[in-house]
């Protein structure tokens, strides 16, 4: 099983409803990005004041794995301090490549630690990373 | 034996990784052996008593252990040159894996140190496979199109899931030095028809390679009766280790190929300054070869040999038949391959509307212990040409059931009820 | 642990091979362990559970059993990169033996295809070996050289058979593209010492390959301290199975050089037209890899580590300086390399005058059971530069015992009178 | 064991006791083969009359077998008729080749039986047929 049911529930519920999905305005930087391998993709727009991420706003399309990824993402980023959201976007892809043998901590990463179980399936790693990606890259630009 | 009626609970007893129990108390629904198949204790045993009672080095040893492992190393060449009617036990080359021989067939090409006319490439020349194959089969030949300048063509694939071959005469054209074609495809179960392709390249004076490694765990394949000059499989799929494969090829062009990997065992005579090489097969089995893994192959031959493989291959008809017939039934799914039992083995890839492959995957296994594979099975290209980034695969095997089928048909209807 | 004796019978009872009776009622003295290593149960047992409880693909699987395996595969990967110290687990490349690692190193050099200055090679460049190399370390430098014309030279040995570096400012030149030598003969036993020539090599920009295969297995080897580039080995001398070999590679190396073999899980995006490859160890590995030979090769590290390489190293050095004692006792007997336990391994060849080592072997086996190899140990060259055709070869391991060297040393004394 | 005793006995009876060696006069033709991998090496004459092999003579150096071979192949070889002894060379060579799994014939082979036993080992294999195969070239340039 990739991961405990609770955490299956957790992600098939952000799948099913997914948070702050849509392309708002305003941004300060949108970006898009594809996952080769399983042609997922994901349209995602950040706004940031001063220290924090004001929003996220994300549209896409792909798995259950890569589309409650980015509404954990909205959820965990939007309205939190910079460095904080990027310190999670660093632990969140240190426990997906970490082949389950990172033990998530869940202070840091909230209802994405649902996603530990993807760990062990290289194939699905960059399902779980790609909107996480995506911010990375878009914060790296509207501040760069 | 082929006259008895196929046990299928009888086999599924020599494979103890059917009965065991996934986390959560899930039993096993193995649907997934185009990837890789299982193992029957016969095999495991034999790995395991060599390894125990009779291991050593073979060919150099001359110790009793070196002369029983040679003994064992070579008798498995016997086995695999017979499972496959090789004309001679000296055309059947150990390789680590389909891919490995694959790649020592293109790498054979355009070697500047080479003579031979058949296998001289560069620019102006061209390579011809198709966009059903596997990425084993593309990019091999991709690489020797970017060493040589040769210039790499393909047959396209018909909505049926065929492959088309209304262009072969311009296609294969004077130019053309290889054409390499998946016997059975791994996605769309597809059988191609050799013949008409080898015989148009022996006109313009091609050769033939074929990627046999969906095609030899599942029917009886003639080596001979291909017409074809190179044939690659791998013992993985067919019920033996990983770690080992298989080229067969014609032995005029084993002998007129140049060496490929260089070392120990591949040599006749060595000085600092040049090599002769042995006479093949030995000239392509640089360094210590898969000795374990040749015992396990042997076994697993006989092992399908005693099922017999026209029994293996008729039992897997009546599968995809029945499979066929209870997918047709799911709303909302689309097949990807030949719809009828004809010409196609036991692949049966398909997307279900609305549902991502990896979803699909994902609740069969969790829920069910159902395995099949999705996403694109190394084989985007012929991806892309469906439109689609990815599927899902059921392949079955000598040990699959119709009640693993109909589990599978109640697992994506429950599939449907979670996404819809 | 390391503190502890050295408890070689507790060790022997992990190898149920070594108290196999041979036909005739022999029993069985190994003393062939540098041609391939025996296993212990530990190893077999690995494998055994991995094939019947978790066997599937790895990588492309997202099924429990594919998650089972690929964590397998992958820790075994994590096994062997801790083993010897690299400081990345994905500096560690599968291959299917030393030899093809070595034959993967020589194939990144002069690729039409490849831009990174280091890789480029021609006519005017220069490669060097030496003249103790396995022929595994040699061949593939012969065709690679053969292929762009760059020049082959080597190091020569000395009397004592050791390394002869006296001419190494001119050997290793500026023309210097690739230095690759043994860290410890096959055939003399002799360690080598990298420093010198590493040293050299950065001077002039050359890059270091080491053939570890007969170092890896007795001695603590950590690669950065080795200060080489690349470093080969292979599973079946240090108590795993045959079908696996690795190369080390430092990281940002392993991305500059071309794919080698093309095919399934070496790529990231694959079209007809061509495809970009996935990052290393995968863009290396093309085809599915040797699943079940890693999970043993992890086992045999665990293994060894277990007991500790510094402590199997203390036990050879002790065995090799009783063999040496005790050989030096046998008239006519004339060792080949160094005659004393310092800077050499667990490997003791030797000629017997007036007797052919063919002879010597066959008596050993034939009358006590004693497996020893005969003939130039796939390194011919070195065996004209001592004027001989062929040498007996005793080569220990963890698992060997004084009692053995005595029976052997018994044993040359019948070839004696058999053939006095 | 590479044979049974018995036969063992044999080999290193005949190459304690090489028959027939030495080179001698008159020949018809002369040959001189090496074994590259073992360094073994033969030289061997000749001398047919009609149909009959009037003598096969020989000098070498190289391992019991390689030697025991020379001997015995003097023995069945010299005196008699050509046909006769090159069937035997192809009876030896397939023996050899046949990796233990050819069923001697004793009628044929006489004491050559006695090397069964090497066809378990490729590496010696050549050791036992270098003189034998020095003689049906020989044989075959004489007659050629
Ligand atoms: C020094 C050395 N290098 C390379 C090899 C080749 O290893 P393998 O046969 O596993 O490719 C060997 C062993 O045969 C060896 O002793
Ligand atoms: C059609 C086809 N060709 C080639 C291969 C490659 O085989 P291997 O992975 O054993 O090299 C596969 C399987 O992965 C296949 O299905």
């Amino acid at each position: 099983m990739i991961a405990e049911s609770m955490y299956q529930e957790l992600i098939l519920e952000h799948y099913k409803n997914p948070q702050g999905k849509g392309l708002r305005e305003p941004y300060d930087v949108e970006v898009h990005h594809v996952n080769p391998t399983c042609g997922d993709e994901v349209t995602l727009r950040v706004r940031l004041a001063g220290d924090k991420v004001e929003d996220v706003s994300y549209e896409g399309q792909g798995c259950s794995i890569s589309q409650a990824a980015a509404s954990v993402l909205h959820e965990l980023a939007a309205g939190s301090d910079v460095r904080e959201s990027l310190d999670r976007v660093d632990a969140f892809t240190e426990l997906m490549q970490g082949r389950g043998k990172v033990e998530p901590d869940e202070d840091v990463l909230g209802d994405a630690v649902a996603f530990a179980g993807v760990a062990k399936f290289p194939a699905r790693v960059k399902c779980a990373l790609l909107s996480w990606m995506a911010f990375k890259d878009a914060v790296a630009r509207s501040q760069g | 034996m082929t006259d008895q009626p196929f046990d299928v609970e009888r086999i599924r007893k020599d494979f103890p990784i059917l009965s065991r129990e996934l986390p959560g108390g899930r039993s096993l629904t193995y649907l997934d052996s185009g990837n890789s198949s299982q193992k029957p204790r016969q095999v495991v045993e034999a790995m395991r008593e060599h390894l125990e009672a009779h291991y050593a080095n073979v060919g150099r040893a001359l110790h009793t252990l070196g002369s029983e492992a040679t003994e064992a190393y070579e008798d498995a060449r016997d086995k695999v040159a017979a499972f496959v009617s090789a004309p001679s036990r000296d055309e059947i080359v150990f390789t680590k894996n389909a891919s490995e021989a694959l790649n020592l067939v293109a790498y054979s090409f355009g070697n500047p140190v080479n003579t031979d006319e058949r296998f001289r490439l560069g620019p102006g020349d061209r390579i011809v496979i198709s966009e059903m194959e596997h990425h084993s089969n593309i990019v091999p030949w991709q690489l020797l199109a970017q060493r040589t300048g040769a210039e790499l063509r393909w047959f396209g694939v018909t909505d049926e899931g065929r492959l088309d071959i209304s262009g072969l005469e311009e296609l294969i054209d004077e130019r053309t030095k290889i054409v390499s074609i998946a016997l059975q495809s791994n996605v769309l179960g597809t059988i191609n028809s050799t013949s008409p392709i080898v015989g148009r390249a022996r006109e313009v004076g091609a050769l033939v390679a074929l990627d046999a490694s969906q095609a030899v765990p599942h029917m009886p394949v003639d080596v001979t009766e291909t017409g074809a000059d190179f044939i690659a499989f791998t013992g993985h799929k067919m019920c033996g280790p990983t770690g080992i494969g298989v080229l067969w090829a014609r032995a005029e062009l084993l002998e007129a190929m140049p060496p490929f990997l260089g070392g120990g065992e591949m040599i006749e005579l060595v000085t600092m300054e040049s090599s002769t090489y042995a006479p093949a097969p030995a000239k392509f089995e640089a360094g210590t070869p898969p000795i374990v893994e040749a015992v396990g192959l042997g076994a697993a031959c006989d092992y399908l040999s005693s099922i017999g493989m026209a029994a293996i291959k008729r039992h897997e008809r009546e599968l995809t038949a029945y499979a066929l017939d209870a997918l047709a039934e799911v709303p909302g799914l689309r097949l990807i391959g030949p719809r009828i039992p004809i010409a196609r083995g036991a692949t049966l890839s398909f997307t279900l509307k609305g549902i991502h492959p990896h979803d699909v995957g994902q609740i069969l296994d969790d829920e069910f212990g159902i395995a099949v594979r999705v996403g694109h099975h190394c084989a985007r290209p012929l991806h892309l040409r469906f439109g689609i980034p990815a599927t899902t695969r059921a392949s079955l095997y000598l040990y699959n059931t119709t009640d693993e089928i109909d589990a599978l048909v109640r697992g994506l209807h429950h599939v449907q009820k979670v996404f819809g």
